[in-house]
């Protein structure tokens, strides 16, 4: 019994899943971010908390 | 970022970023390898993306192949920050869909974050018997109709490795001779 | 027209919001990065990348 | 973690981490609430978690409140690690799901992670009419035939504050004692 349509279909939940998988290693998190963000669609205080956050976030070399 | 700005700076290479966009099938992740290794790699359908490192005369491009299937179409917009050019990839042969393909590349254009982004728009599988010449594809994507926008069309046949030589000399020329 | 059935309703989806904003602001990121692997089915060898990851990012009061 | 460890040497405070576990809308928010501020809290039903430091009796407790609806309660497992105790609450009026509260209750205890983490139920609502006993729902739950687990139940209502001191001077005790 399907009773929510999160996801039109398959593809973006696997989508999701790569673009998690990539921030969570620390790849282009700012990039991902954004997709997270939208994907789930985070309302707007949280995806500028979010973002924020991103930009405090050290340069991949240094951490 | 600013970092690869300090780079450049320090080193006197300055990475680029390009994206390639277009339909699914279009042929795009053929052409991101094709311009990395130089070799036809086998493909499947891209969900996500892949992001390559390509080095051409030596300009360092940080190339982003995005998935252009429809339900993840929508997210193309959380890559364009900071874009330096498109490739625009469509499958020549692929007259049914040309509105479609039109319809996003408008959209794209419409970005203000890619407002400086120069656009070069690969008419691919020119191999095709069915294919539409570069001409026709252009017309349909409405190219000429485009205002403040570097842009240019090439015919190209990723599979076989044609045209992919002079789109690209073109673009680093085009990159180059920016401001 | 529902095709997937990715998350088996609102709340779940709602979840996973919850978790990636408390994951995306640095929040008990490794207690988060589990629930998050789970919920999206990240395969084995992925999780366990993630995992790893964590267990060598600096502690909170560091970064 | 470390840290806490860390933090722990060097001021003689340890926090312990305590997990409040339960079926959607046993009280386990009101709880929550109730020990941190003393004060009844209109609550939500839980889609996700809360998380407070509690003092109690000088002893620093980082208390988790984890959403009980069906579809989320598969997750509670990757909250388990580094647990010191575990408040299981029950309502003791919702005698139709008793045996799914029981369920599980088994299968958290059965999880490795959690073997040495002291366990606690609130035999919670005592306030309203149709209540069981905190005996009926110890013997409903199979508590009298757990193994090598140091438990104990308590009447609570969470609302009336009934019972919550009792309880957690109780858990304190245990902490104190382990090993
Ligand atoms: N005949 C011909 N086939 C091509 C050409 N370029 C790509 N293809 C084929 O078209 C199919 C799709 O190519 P991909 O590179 O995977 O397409 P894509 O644009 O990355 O598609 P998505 O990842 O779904 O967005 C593959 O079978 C390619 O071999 C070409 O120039 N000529
Ligand atoms: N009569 C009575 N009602 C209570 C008591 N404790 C909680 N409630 C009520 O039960 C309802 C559910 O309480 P919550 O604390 O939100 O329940 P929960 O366990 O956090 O539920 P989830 O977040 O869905 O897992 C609320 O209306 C509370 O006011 C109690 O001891 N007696
Ligand atoms: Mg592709
Ligand atoms: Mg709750």
């Amino acid at each position: 019994n399907c009773t929510v349509e999160a996801f039109s279909e398959p593809t973006e939940f696997e989508y999701l899943r790569k673009v998690l998988f990539e921030y969570m290693m620390g790849r282009e998190t700012k990039t991902m971010a954004k997709v997270l963000t939208s994907i789930l669609k985070f309302p707007p205080d949280q995806t500028h908390q979010v973002m924020e956050k991103e930009d405090t976030k050290p340069i991949p070399w240094l951490r | 970022g600013w970092f690869s700005s300090l780079f450049s700076g320090l080193f006197g290479t300055r990475e680029m970023r390009i994206l390639i966009l277009g339909l699914d099938g279009a042929g795009k992740t053929t052409i991101l390898y094709r311009l990395q290794v130089g070799e036809v790699v086998t493909t499947i359908p891209t969900i996500g993306f892949n992001v390559e490192t390509v080095t051409y005369k030596n300009l360092k491009f940080q190339v982003w192949d995005l998935g252009g299937q429809t339900s993840i179409r929508p997210y193309w917009r959380c890559y364009y920050s900071n874009t330096d050019a498109v490739i625009y990839v469509v499958d020549s042969s692929d007259r049914d869909r040309m509105g479609i393909s039109k319809s996003e590349l408008v959209a794209m254009l419409e970005e203000e974050e890619l407002k400086k982004a120069i656009l070069v728009v690969f008419a691919n599988k020119q191999d095709m018997e069915q294919a539409m010449t570069p001409a026709e594809v252009a017309n349909s994507l409405g190219l000429p109709a485009l205002k403040d926008r570097k842009w240019q069309i090439f015919k190209t046949s990723a599979t076989k490795g044609t045209g992919l030589d002079e789109a690209m000399e073109w673009l680093v020329e085009a990159l180059k001779n920016r401001q």
